[in-house]
């Protein structure tokens, strides 16, 4: 039971990023592609934060009467990993949008039979 | 001259010319000029080098070294000398010759021929001169590059074709075993430069030393040993020229040559010889000088019947270099000279025939003497050297690989020899009686076909009273022979 | 300040990259980032020089000690790769004047700098820092920079490929930050030097060797290791010809890097050895090579060919790597170095070729040899490199490789080595015929010889593949002293 | 245990969302269904003592990226066929995926089978380095708020890192769908940039929009002492500018601020941040050492941290809006 | 004691209004009056639920904050929904009077 305990949010984690991973490389949308990207790295984000906490911790702001604190490391990892998603996922929503004007299309077969047809 | 400008001589000098014909490729006199000057200085240079070399000076040069134990060296030693002395001389006749078959027969890009001819060359001298086997391989890979623009000279499909099949074999073999060869030399000894009586005696156990024996002799594949012979017939696509001075001389010799000194240098005779190193493998090149025979029997193509019958004669340089007793080793030294000068000279008088008669069957040459007598009498003479029948200097070598096979008493090779002696009568022979004694197809008399033009006859001249000279004046190629066999 | 050096060398580019945005027009963006990497190389040379007489500089950010904060720890493979990445954007920045006014639109080429010197700063910081958090972040910013700069491609095909890219590597890095995380989670710490010495204690952990696995599987990703290579001959093959030659010569390379950083000083000793992945690299080194050899005869388009070729070059590293010798590894540091000269070179000259006729298709280039003799010439010399001919740099690395493989009597790692060159003769080769022995396709079009801007660098490279195949002090030299500083993976060998 | 519950409550919900946005096939409701996916996981994060965090993914999961996401489906759409908003059914087999998807998640169940137990207080990960930031950095920095003062001082290059990050987002956006699209006939003038503002937007919006900013303001120089900094604080920033041109059009919000101030204004940001660096330096110490920067190392730490989450905040703000305006630009002809 | 009371009734009240909110979403037959329902959640229950909270704070910081999100919550719900109606009205979706087939959609503007 412990160890249940101690390891469902990792698991339920681990679900969360498959499901994003399986998004990702399963669909032809470009579009829920990068969607199940985002998933996938938020749940990535969720193991991180998982990892700093602390049973009965505080946020990671010194004030009087605290003793315990979660982990504020992986806090700021995170901080820069969140920014990093959003910049990727910027660049890949414009380059769907350069993709949809030159092909007409933002479905992954579709653009590879026109890629073919050439 | 210092000793390192002599050495380098040879190499740099044909890539002058080379550069030299393409920056005249508009004036072709001036760019034939370049190619004559170019390599008659080439002929003065292995001449005088040869002569100081026998006056015992020492030739040594180390240009760079890339990694320890690995450099691009050069040295001279008898064998080297005795092969760029045979290509060098041979490269003016075939100049001479060359000038006069691409002109008589109008081909296109000329300067390409020439310039890559020139290159070939140098590769040639590189081979000859060079100190380690790194070097050597470095040469080997370059000569085969350089005359692929030769071979495809005619830029039809099948030359293309027959290109392709050329560099597919020569660079397979040398990279997929010639070059392991070398690596696995290099990982047992630590070293890859040529020693007298070899470098590997030692490190290497001798059970082990006969697959790497069969990765030289396999990965050389210019010896064309079988089955590693079919680029040969494949390069006749070539421009005669090409085959005559390539394929009858420079690549082939080569090939001969690179095993010749890994037999001589790096394994060692004495090496061979005591652990029998090459028992088993000395039956490939018998075989393959009978096959390659019979093969030759079959072909109507004079210049594929000549292309089978290298194959056989280089088949014997490698049987005597396997023999790698000190006649057997003779032989093989002599054989490269002989063979290099009989052969050519019926190359030439192939491209003769083929300019003037536009002929390439031997089943069309009946009657064709008294139209070409020089040429005919020419291929007669090179026939019997190839034979190998007095007075002619292939008799010579013969006679020393015959010498060789009896000291390891190996008669059956022996019988061989013998046996395949009497082959090259069987085909060779006919050509020169059919055009002299039988009657033409339907009467008709060629009168119309005249004698090559002057400068290929004079190259055929020149080659063949070589071959009689050869046999009275054995000595320097004997000489030569002798020191790099007494290497041990 | 030259204790500084290391920081400067990652600092001037990030500082000019936002300058090089706000540019006005013309070529002034050109000029700073030119200058630029010139000094960067320069750095990058001094720094080599310091640390090979002066041992590991060690610089601490923002001056909180280790592991507290970010360190500098760099050793003589910091330096090597520093200096291959650094020297190549120097070469390549003279490049791109032309062929960037040709291929990008006149409004987005101080945009177009300000991502190369980015993508410039982040490989940089790969090599440069010594924790492996940054070096997450600093990868990020230059696969962020790279795909923007492939999707600039004249084809429309280019933003597919950017996109595939952008696809893989994210996923790639996004296994990086798991790796990471998990080893975080039992070592509660970043810092490699910290790393490596808490993980000998935990590493029998499932955690860590899970932790393990992501990293390597998401640098394989970034380093194209086949099976995992498919985003990049699209990639390759429809970027601008600057950023091509730039990312052929780099972007690979310092994956590779990471990953030997991770493999030599993170983890434990032999640590690759409790897990299957030995032989793993020693395969996939394999498949690699045959595979992507023969995919690559059988393209059409040489930028393609090049780039299958690049991906059996990385396999020959990874080999390397996988004999984990002090051998094995020499061999992969000097082939990247020399991959890098070789690679630059070709896509260097295809990238004239592209110039002058806009395309690189076999059939287009037919008989191009006598119109651009140069080029020619440095695809020729660049291709015997790529086979490995004696004299040129390629045969150095490629000996050392065999050399390290015969040292375990590894036969079958050398056949293979031996006939990748072979299969590369088949497809170097091809492009040779094409461009000088089949006859020219229409002779009405005329094609004169690349300006000398274009080919100066060139040759540049071109001449470099010779020199460092003639004199190999300063890459053996490097290259075994990086190799000892991996000490950890180089004592495993078996 | 409350916690406990909630926490497990909410993963609930983000399980099922992403089983949702997986099987759904309505991309409209998909990026939707993702802003409630990022909403869920920031309130996790809250739960999980992360408030930076939460509010971080608050703002930019469920705001900028959804933002941007409808501005692109706006765009994929506006071409002629509708039905490009509707995902078309998948034609090939999905079993390699899956199979794929199976070993990396059996492998990280593997990987956690033996990682310490969830908010176990001794795991390594509590102990080695971060025991030493809870415990020193108040004293070494004089910020209360640990994140904080890690992000900005401890792994300040880290942040570097990202600011430049962010710039490069901007600069590739610039590259790929910057400036005017050539016209092209098919698409139409679209509607909601037409929209005649209407009053009772118009009104709210100006009373609003100061708020916004000045909270942004608040949570940039309140980031040392709680949840916040210059991360959140830009992208809040640029929404009080984003909500402007929504209202009352892109014209005229880029009346106020040029597209080529954004510019300058996000390599100003990230200039400031680096320059800081130099300016230690300068001052002899390492690279983004700041104690040199004040009287004694607290003062020069608190001015230190307070400049570069100022940089940071002016690169995010304009970096944020560069990359809307990029993509609602993209839509006007 | 009475506070604590108070203020988790009115949680609970929040909390159900919530509740029943997200149900008229789901079963309202369509988009104005589906908009009626999201007016019940993020007025009256938001406020509710606030209120509750500020009663647990009690005078402290934390009730200034829950002030102000009161204060911003009450300009913004009404303006939103405001602005959803209008969209719709404006791209051309007309109330839907009989009961048949619910499952129109909102347009996705």
């Amino acid at each position: 039971m412990d160890f249940l305990i101690g390891h469902y949010n990792y698991w339920i984690v681990i679900i969360l990023m498959m499901v994003g991973l399986y998004t990702v490389i399963s669909r032809g949308n470009l579009i829920k592609k990068i969607i199940g990207l985002n998933m996938f790295q938020v749940s990535v984000f969720l193991l991180y934060i998982s990892l700093s906490t602390v049973e009965g911790g505080a946020a990671p702001i010194i004030t009087e009467g605290v003793e315990i604190y979660s982990n504020p490391l992986p806090h700021v990892l995170i901080l820069t990993a969140i920014v990093v998603g959003v910049a990727t996922t910027a660049l890949a929503l414009a380059l769907v949008v350069r993709i949809k004007e030159s092909y007409g299309t933002i479905e992954e077969d579709e653009i590879h039979k026109l890629d073919q047809s050439l | 001259m210092s000793a390192e400008i002599l050495l380098l001589a040879p190499l740099l000098l044909p890539l002058i010319a080379a550069a030299g014909i393409i920056i005249t490729r508009h004036t072709p006199n001036l760019r034939e000029g370049v190619t004559l000057v170019s390599s008659a200085l080439i002929a003065i240079l292995v001449v005088v080098l040869a002569a100081r070399f026998m006056d015992g000076e020492i030739f040594t040069l180390t240009l760079f070294e890339p990694l320890p134990g690995i450099a691009i060296a050069f040295e001279i030693e008898a064998l080297g000398m005795l092969f760029a002395l045979v290509a060098g001389l041979l490269w003016l006749v075939t100049s001479i010759y060359a000038i006069g078959y691409m002109r008589g027969h109008n081909e296109q890009n000329q300067t390409r021929f020439f310039a890559a001819f020139a290159i070939s060359i140098a590769a040639t001298m590189g081979i000859a001169f060079a100190g380690n086997l790194l070097t050597l391989f470095l040469f080997y890979e370059l000569l085969t590059l350089a005359t692929y623009p030769l071979v495809t000279h005619a830029g039809t499909p099948e030359a293309r074709k027959g290109g392709r099949t050329y560099l597919g074999i020569l660079l397979g073999t040398s990279i997929g075993l010639f070059l392991l060869g070398i690596l696995v030399t290099w990982s047992l000894t630590g070293r890859v430069d040529f020693q007298a009586g070899g470098i590997l005696n030692g490190h290497i156990d001798p059970a082990w030393a006969g697959l790497l024996y069969a990765l030289f002799l396999f990965g050389i594949g210019k010896a064309a040993v079988m089955p590693f012979h079919r680029w040969l017939p494949a390069a006749m696509v070539a421009p005669t020229p090409v085959s005559a001075l390539l394929h009858a001389v420079a690549v082939v010799k080569a090939g001969v040559f690179t095993l010749l000194k890994v037999t001589i240098y790096i394994f060692g005779g004495e090496f061979i010889l005591s652990n029998d190193v090459t028992g088993g493998l000395i039956w490939v090149a018998a075989a393959t000088i009978l096959i390659a025979s019979a093969v030759a029997m079959t072909k109507d193509n004079l210049k594929a019947r000549l292309a089978y019958s290298t194959v056989s004669q280089l088949s014997y340089i490698v049987l005597g270099t396997m023999l790698a007793s000190k006649s057997g080793l003779v032989g093989a030294a002599m054989h490269i000279a002989m063979h290099a000068f009989a052969k050519i000279t019926l190359f030439f008088a192939a491209g003769a025939i083929f300019v003037a008669s536009h002929k390439k069957l031997v089943s069309e040459l009946n009657g064709l003497g008294r139209a070409q007598p020089v040429t005919f009498i020419a291929f007669f003479i090179g026939t019997l050297s190839i034979i190998g029948l007095p007075p002619f200097g292939g008799m010579w070598s013969k006679w020393y690989l015959a010498l060789g096979a009896v000291e390891t008493t190996q008669l059956l090779l022996l019988g061989v020899l013998m046996i395949s002696s009497l082959l090259n009568i069987v085909y060779l022979l006919p050509i020169p009686i059919r055009a002299f004694f039988s009657k033409p197809p339907n009467g008709e008399h060629y009168t119309k076909v005249a004698e090559a033009p002057k400068s290929m006859l004079l190259a055929m001249v020149i080659t063949s009273t070589a071959c009689i000279t050869l046999f009275f004046y054995p000595d320097p190629f004997y000489r030569l022979a002798g020191l790099a066999a007494g290497g041990y | 300040m030259g204790y500084h050096i290391s920081l400067l060398l990652v600092v001037v580019p990030l500082i000019a990259a936002p300058v090089a945005a706000v540019l006005p027009r013309g070529r002034l963006p050109w000029v700073l980032s030119s200058i630029i990497a010139a000094v960067c190389a320069v750095l990058a040379g001094i720094q080599l020089w310091v640390v090979l007489n002066e041992g590991t500089i060690l610089y601490e950010l923002g001056g909180w000690e280790p592991p507290w904060g970010i360190e500098y720890r760099i050793d003589a493979v910091n330096a090597f790769m520093a200096l291959i990445v650094a020297s190549i954007a120097a070469i390549t920045l003279p490049y791109a004047l032309l062929s960037v006014e040709r291929e990008i639109p006149t409004g987005k080429i101080p945009l177009f700098y300000s991502a190369l010197l980015l993508c410039f700063t982040g490989l940089l910081g790969i090599t440069q820092t010594g924790d492996i958090f940054n070096i997450f972040v600093f990868l990020e910013i230059s696969s962020l920079a790279s795909y923007a700069l492939i999707s600039l491609g004249q084809d429309r095909r280019a933003f597919t490929a950017a996109y595939q890219y952008l696809i893989m590597g994210t996923i790639g890095a996004t296994f990086y930050l798991i790796g990471i995380g998990l080893i975080y989670s039992q070592t509660g710490s970043l810092n490699m030097q910290d790393l490596a010495s808490i993980l000998p204690d935990v590493q029998q952990l499932n955690t860590v060797q899970t932790g393990f696995a992501f990293i390597m599987v998401g640098v394989a990703l970034k380093l194209a290791l086949f099976p995992l290579h498919l985003w990049l001959p699209n990639a390759y093959t429809y970027a601008p010809s600057v950023v091509t030659v730039f990312l052929a010569a780099t972007a690979t390379k310092v994956a590779v890097y990471v990953m030997l950083r991770m493999l030599g000083t993170v983890f434990p000793q032999g640590f690759a050895l409790t897990t299957p992945f030995e032989e793993l690299f020693i395969v996939a080194g394999m498949a690699g090579i045959i595979g992507a050899s023969i995919y690559a005869i059988y393209q059409t388009n040489i930028k393609r060919l090049l780039a299958y070729s690049s991906v059996a070059q990385v396999g020959y590293m990874v080999l390397g790597i996988g004999f984990a010798s002090a051998a094995g590894l020499t061999a992969t540091l000097i082939h990247l170095f020399n991959h890098a000269l070789m690679k630059g070179a070709l896509f260097m000259a295809i990238g004239a070729i592209i110039y002058r006729i806009g395309d690189c298709r076999m059939e287009q280039i037919h008989g191009l040899g006598k119109a651009m003799p140069w080029t020619f010439g440095a695809v020729v010399i660049g291709g015997l490199s790529l086979i490995g001919v004696p004299g040129t740099a390629g045969f150095i690395s490629k000996w050392y490789l065999v050399v390290a493989a015969l040292e375990q009597q590894a036969w079958i790692s050398v056949t293979v080595i031996l006939l990748g060159s072979l299969l590369a003769v088949v497809y170097v080769g091809k492009v040779i015929e094409a461009l000088y022995f089949k006859p020219v396709a229409d002779t009405n079009k005329v094609v004169t010889e690349a300006p000398a801007l274009l080919l100066l660098p060139t040759w540049g490279l071109v001449l470099a593949n010779i020199y460092f195949g003639l004199d190999t002090d300063l890459t053996v030299g490097v290259a075994e002293k990086a190799a000892a500083a991996l000490a950890s993976l180089a004592e495993t060998g078996k | 245990m409350i916690d406990i519950i909630i926490d497990i409550t909410l993963l609930t919900f983000l399980a099922i969302t992403s089983v949702a946005i997986l099987r759904m096939s309505n991309l409209f409701a998909i990026v939707m269904l993702f802003g409630v996916f990022s909403l869920l996981s920031a309130g996790l994060f809250v739960v999980m003592d992360a408030p930076d965090v939460a509010f971080t993914e608050a703002a930019v999961g469920a705001g900028i990226s959804t933002v941007l996401m409808l501005a692109t489906l706006a765009l994929v759409k506006r071409q002629q066929k509708p039905h490009y908003t509707e995902e078309t059914p998948q034609t090939h087999r999905p079993w390699l995926p899956l199979l794929v998807v199976i070993v990396t998640g059996s492998a990280l169940v593997y990987g956690t089978w033996d990682i310490p137990a969830f908010g176990d207080p001794d795991a390594p990960a509590q102990t080695h380095v971060a025991r030493y930031y809870i415990d020193n950095a108040l004293q070494e920095t004089g910020v209360p708020n640990i994140v904080t003062a890690i992000l900005a001082s401890y792994r300040g290059f880290d942040t570097l890192g990202e600011v430049a990050v962010i710039f490069t987002a901007a600069v590739a956006v610039l590259l790929l769908i910057g400036g005017r699209r050539p016209k092209s006939p098919a698409t139409s003038k679209d509607k909601e940039s037409k929209i005649k503002p209407n009053l009772i937007l118009r009104v709210v919006a100006k009373f609003l929009i100061p708020l916004i900013i000045l909270f942004a303001l608040y949570v940039q120089f309140h980031g040392d002492f709680g949840p916040g900094g210059g991360f959140q604080a830009g992208v809040i920033f640029s929404a009080a500018f984003i909500l402007y041109s929504l209202v009352f059009g892109l014209d005229s919000a880029e009346k106020i601020i040029p597209a080529n101030w954004l510019r300058i204004l996000a390599a100003l940001g990230l200039l400031i941040y680096a320059g800081v660096g130099i300016a230690s330096l300068l001052l002899g110490e390492n690279y983004l050492d700041y104690t040199p920067l004040g009287s004694n190392q607290i003062a020069g730490q608190h001015l230190g941290i307070l400049l570069v989450e100022l940089g940071v905040g002016i690169t995010v703000a304009a970096a944020m809006l560069i990359l809307f305006f990029a993509f609602a630009g993209r839509g006007r002809d | 004691m009475i506070i604590d009371i108070a203020s988790w009734i009115l949680l609970l009240a929040g909390g159900g209004l919530g509740i029943v909110g997200g149900i008229g979403i789901h079963r309202f037959p369509d988009f104005y009056s589906r908009l009626h329902a999201t007016g019940i959640t993020d007025t009256l229950c938001a406020m509710l639920i606030l209120l509750g909270l500020g009663l647990q704070a009690g005078w402290s910081i934390a009730a200034f904050k829950l002030a102000l999100i009161f204060m911003f919550l009450f300009f913004t719900t009404p303006t939103a929904s405001h602005a959803l109606a209008n969209a719709a009205a404006h791209s051309g979706l007309k109330p839907k009077l009989s009961s048949n087939d619910s499952d129109k959609q909102a347009p996705h503007d």
